[in-house]
């Protein structure tokens, strides 16, 4: 088995109104070193072994885990825990 | 019998709430923008649903980091009749002032339409104008009402009859049906369908209505000579 | 004067850059002329965006000439954010609606979000709080990932966008067709409720006050030619990059109940939202209508990102931001009542008397155009018309007459085809309750709003059938807003005037404009007869893929009135026992009928017929039978004709069912699309005094209570169906499809 | 300026209906091998320097970026890019 970890972040100039209203918040709450927040998606994939994972990967970003219009992605492939 | 509807940035309910007091239960009623809202002098405090802070991170949590949600918790220590609906369910949960959380409906949509209650305890200041049992029709509209809690807290809620009210169907995956809890004391409810959208006949049900007279009736027989 | 990686006036020229941004040579040479120079790289960009089409109506003009715009009812015709009918009470409806077809295409959910929340500026930007939303949607046919991927990004925008800020989403239509598969149609509408003493506008009078911009930082999103002044980016990071606007509903929600607030104060003066072209089509629109001219500094419009050229400040379609104008020296008034809800209002700007549109920048004036030229006075250009070799064709067509035998499972399959296919699907996704007025949601024929306080509602539709359109322009326009009319009518509204929503393909082909020319007149026409006019409205041109334009799709959006909340009538049957009526009488009509789509896969032939003297008496007639309670149940007969129109009175879950009696051939009686036809319960005690009120109705059966529909001829039993099965299949086509593989 | 990367996830034994529904949407696209996807939440906070960071980012989490009922979170500081 294999733990994919996938990183789904907003590209660069794309409006993040989460980020926005989280970063409000922080300083609200008396945070006020914060100076940006960007709010993305983490994806943990389990994966049976296979030659072609990275390929896979690849294809199932651009297909479905990230919007290539407005996001970017990222991912690692490491050793998992056989169940 | 006085109400307070606190209303947050990005609240939406709160005019429907202020009118299902004042206007379907004919009593007073103020909306406090969340700033500078002053909490005494009220006898009972209504959290309207919608989407505080865009309902961004998690619904509900931005709001419950807020000034007015430190009242909240005095008033509820004091024993002051709470209800939060829909996102102010999700503000109390976040608050900690109920236990468990919401997660995502089952099926990753919102849903907006008309589901049957069951009245699961009506010994409660919000249902004891309900018959235990009675199944109500009370529209939902949300996206997160997916009640979750671990076994143990299950387990408490059931033993002190804090389930006020359960899905006849439940459309969201909510642990045990649960659509609405109360915390231990029973002067906090919170409940993801919507009662103040069904208080006069026109809207399609006024079922929603006996929960504010409910309120009202205990209220009165507490504080109302002669009640 | 320009930046470095802009380009100079001379280049401009040379290159002829303009045409890359939508201009002509004789546009450029127009604005040579006007400028009495060369204009600049900040400049061209400005008149590109506002003498686009969507700005500028330039190609629809004159067509737009033709609507009937005025009426004793008309607060506001066309000009203003949106258009206002009087409803009593000294109080207006206001609504319009706005497309938003190619940035939905590109990415279907911000597309929708962002189309919602530019309708719903419009009209709080008037003064008005928004009560409702409609949207109208076309797709291609749900069997290719892309359109099934297209279809359910677009509703959860629409929805994700109008949940958030409380504005109910209580109806719409979609339709799916294999002309909409490159090029979607997303359309929406918002209709808001007024003082009529409120009513706002977007002008920026009084030499010297003040202008302010309140709402989302300025980013680059949107901006079409960002190629050209980001020269310096290399390609790998513009893949990292995106244009795209986002919305923020959040924003929008504290943006409107700061704006309903901040209209009471007196010292606003001029209130508008930046909708398409952003600050430019706003600042010099408000400027335009008052007579005057406008300076702006850009160094003090608030940034989202850094370094940001003046042509990108001026070209940015961000989202969520208004434009003011505010008396002088009355500021701290206004900035104080937007600091309330968090948000910052900038000063960025005053009036001038110059009628000039001139912008600072860097200490340096990067813009000085003569303002009523970007608006007033922008281009009009007439297009040639031509009558398409296929509409001749059509014309000369024998009728189409289908051959059915088994009307059983021809009404199964008719009540599965997508456009006739219950959309709950859809609109479970929308909160149609929230602000607690709505008495009917998505469902009926008409969704109802009370009006809180008062005894009267309103009812509200979106409509258009585009398979008549093709057929036959003109008919089709007629009926779009007669089939409109009916809806509210069958809700027990008295309709009051529309918005309408022009989509079409690319006006230069002659065969185009010529569609869009008929629909127009054929929609003039009804909204003459039905007296309807027409007070606001949206062109979209340029709807194709592939060189294939869309079907020509002008939406309707038409309000009514309930002068009584006693009026407010189901679109379904209510009672066992209740008599079952057909309105008006059927002739074989299948042209662009569901039926010919069921059996050939397309459409061809005429359109079925349409007599406005009729259909508006025979409105009138049914409207007066609703108000003097009359009516039980009433719902027009459309896609699918009376066979569809029944199963359809009886979807309620109540356990009803009818028992019915036609007479004449069974085919067309049961699935022709006749116009102008409902069908309609009436109490038995009210059948004498309805026969009284009501012409050309006819009593076809009963109301039953065992689940079953029951059609009969001649004692021969047709269709014995039940009702329960019908309405699964029914309610699951439209989830099956997205289920089914692609 | 320091960037701060948080990871929140679901707690173990928390229904995860995204994660399932993305693996459902995987299998269907024929990527048979992906066992289970877990979804979960990334934030990017920049944040001026400041000897307590850790300490403030911690209740940060605590307070607001992670709901103890039903979340987990991790974190770790960078060195930022100073604009
Ligand atoms: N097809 C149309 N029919 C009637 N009025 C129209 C039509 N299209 C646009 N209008 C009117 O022209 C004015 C300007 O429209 P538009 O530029 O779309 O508004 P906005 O700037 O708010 O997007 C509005 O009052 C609108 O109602
Ligand atoms: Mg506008």
């Amino acid at each position: 088995m294999k733990l994919v970890k996938v990183h789904v972040t907003l590209k660069e100039g794309v409006l993040d109104p989460q980020g926005k209203a989280v970063q409000g918040s922080l300083n609200t709450l008396g945070y006020n070193s914060i100076k940006e927040v960007r709010v993305g998606k983490y994806l943990e994939l389990t994966v049976e072994d296979d030659a072609n994972i990275e390929q896979q990967i690849e294809e199932m970003c651009n297909k479905l885990l990230a919007n290539p219009v407005i996001e970017n992605y990222e991912y690692t492939v490491e050793e998992g825990v056989t169940q | 019998m006085k109400f307070a509807v606190v209303v947050f940035p990005g609240s939406n309910c709160d005019r429907d709430m202020y009118y299902a007091a004042k206007d379907a239960l004919g009593q007073e009623a103020d909306m406090l923008w969340y700033k500078d809202a002053n909490l005494d002098g009220y006898d009972a405090i209504l959290i309207p649903g919608g989407f505080s802070y865009g309902d961004y991170l998690r619904c509900g949590a931005i709001a419950s980091t807020s000034n007015v949600v430190k009242q909240l918790r005095e008033k509820a220590k004091q024993g002051v009749p709470i209800l939060g609906v829909c996102n102010g369910f999700q503000i109390l949960l976040e608050a900690g002032l109920l236990p468990g959380a919401l997660l995502r409906n089952e099926k990753l949509k919102f849903m907006c339409h008309f589901e049957d209650l069951v009245v699961e305890n009506n010994d409660t200041i919000f249902t004891s104008n309900y018959e235990k049992g009675e199944v109500i029709s009370i529209p939902i509209a949300h996206n997160e009402g997916n009640y979750y809690c671990d076994e143990e807290t299950l387990a408490q809620l059931k033993a002190n009859n804090q389930i006020v009210f359960t899905y006849k169907n439940n459309p969201n995956g909510s642990v045990s049906d649960i659509a609405g809890v109360t915390n231990e004391q029973g002067n906090v409810l919170g409940m993801m369908p919507h009662p103040e959208r069904a208080v006069e006949a026109i809207l399609n049900s006024a079922d929603g209505l006996k929960l504010f007279q409910s309120m009202l009736q205990n209220w009165r027989e507490k504080y109302v000579a002669g009640a | 004067m320009l930046q470095a990686p802009e380009v100079s006036p001379e280049t401009i020229e040379q290159d002829k850059i303009y045409k890359e941004m939508g201009l002509t040579d004789k546009e450029y040479d127009m604005i040579k002329n006007i400028m009495g120079r060369r204009p600049n790289f900040t400049e061209i960009g400005i008149f590109s965006v506002m003498w686009s089409e969507h700005c500028s109506y330039k190609t629809s003009k004159p067509l737009l000439k033709k609507f009937p715009t005025e009426g004793p009812q008309v607060v506001q015709g066309p000009g203003e954010g949106a258009g206002v009918v009087d409803i009593g009470d000294g109080q207006g409806v206001v609504f319009k609606v706005e497309s938003h077809n190619h940035p939905s295409a590109v990415e279907p959910y911000q597309g929708a979000a962002t189309g919602v929340g530019g309708i719903i500026r419009d009209v709080f930007s008037m003064g008005a709080r928004p009560i409702a939303s409609l949207n109208s949607l076309r797709f291609g046919n749900l069997n290719t990932g892309r359109v099934k991927y297209l279809f359910d990004e677009v509703v959860h925008g629409i929805a994700g966008y109008g949940n958030c800020v409380g504005v109910p989403t209580v109806g719409g239509e979609v339709q799916f067709d294999d002309c909409y598969e490159g090029n979607p149609l997303v359309n929406a509408m918002c209709v808001g409720l007024i003082d009529v003493k409120d009513i706002q506008k977007g002008i920026a009078a009084g030499l010297d006050n003040t202008i302010m911009y309140v709402g989302s930082k300025t980013g680059r999103d949107g901006i079409h030619g960002a190629t050209f002044a980001s020269e310096d980016l290399t390609e790998d990071s513009e893949s990292k990059r995106s244009n795209v606007q986002v919305g923020d509903p959040f924003m929008e929600k504290l943006l409107i109940e700061a704006c309903l607030e901040v209209i009471h104060s007196e010292a606003l003066v001029g209130i508008q939202d930046m909708g398409a072209a952003g600050l430019t089509s706003s600042a010099s629109e408000m400027a335009s209508k008052a007579g005057m001219g406008m300076e702006m500094n850009l160094d003090l419009i608030p940034q989202r990102e850094a370094n940001m050229t003046a042509y990108e400040m001026m070209l940015s379609e961000s989202q969520e931001r208004m434009l003011l104008c505010v008396k002088k020296g009355q500021e701290q008034e206004i900035i104080d009542i937007f600091r309330k809800y968090n948000l910052e209002a900038v000063a960025v700007g005053k009036v001038t008397d110059d009628k000039r549109f001139r912008l600072l920048h860097n200490g340096e004036v990067v813009a000085d155009i003569p303002v009523d030229s970007l608006a007033e006075d922008a281009p009009i250009f007439y297009k040639e018309s031509k009558v398409p070799a296929f509409y001749e064709e059509y014309q000369k067509m024998p009728a189409y007459l289908p051959n059915i035998t088994d009307h059983k499972e021809t009404l199964r399959q008719l009540l599965q085809q997508p456009t006739i296919a219950s959309k709950e699907y859809v609109y479970d996704q929308y909160d149609s309750m929230v602000q607690a007025n709505t008495v009917f949601s998505p469902g009926s024929d008409a969704a109802v709003i009370r009006v809180r306080g008062y005894d009267k509602a309103l009812a509200m539709t979106i409509d258009c059938n585009s398979r008549y359109i093709h057929l036959d322009p003109e008919v089709g326009g007629k009926i779009a807003v007669a089939e409109a009319a009916r809806n509210i009518v069958c809700s027990g509204a008295k309709p009051l005037a529309i918005t309408d929503g022009l989509n079409f393909g690319n006006p230069d082909k002659p065969e185009n404009f010529w569609q869009m020319e008929k629909s127009v007149e054929g929609m003039s026409e009804a909204c003459l007869a039905l007296d309807t006019p027409v007070i606001s409205g949206n062109v979209s041109l340029y709807n194709e893929s592939n060189g294939q334009a869309i079907f020509p799709t002008p939406i309707v959006g038409m309000v009514g009135l309930h002068e009584s909340l006693a009026h407010i009538t189901p679109s379904h049957f209510q009672n066992e026992g209740d008599a079952i009526y057909v309105i008006g009488e059927t002739k074989p009509e299948f042209g662009g009928s569901e039926l010919q789509n069921l059996l050939e896969g397309s459409y061809f032939g005429k359109a079925p017929a349409l007599d406005l003297t009729i259909e508006a008496k025979r409105q009138a007639q049914l409207l007066e039978a609703i108000q003097n309670g009359l009516v039980v149940s009433a719902h027009d007969v459309a896609e699918g004709g009376l066979g569809v129109a029944l199963a359809e009175s009886l979807f309620t879950n109540k356990g009803l069912g009818a028992f019915v009696e036609i007479q004449g051939d069974v085919t067309a009686t049961l699935f022709s699309e006749t116009q102008s036809r409902f069908v309609v319960s009436v109490k038995v005690e009210d059948r004498e005094a309805f026969e009284r009120v009501v012409e050309h109705a006819t009593y076809i059966g009963t109301v039953s209570n065992d689940d079953k529909l029951v059609i009969t001829n001649d004692n021969v039993e047709i269709i014995n169906d039940s009702v329960e099965a019908l309405q699964q299949l029914w309610k699951g086509a439209i989830p099956c499809l997205l289920k089914s593989k692609a």
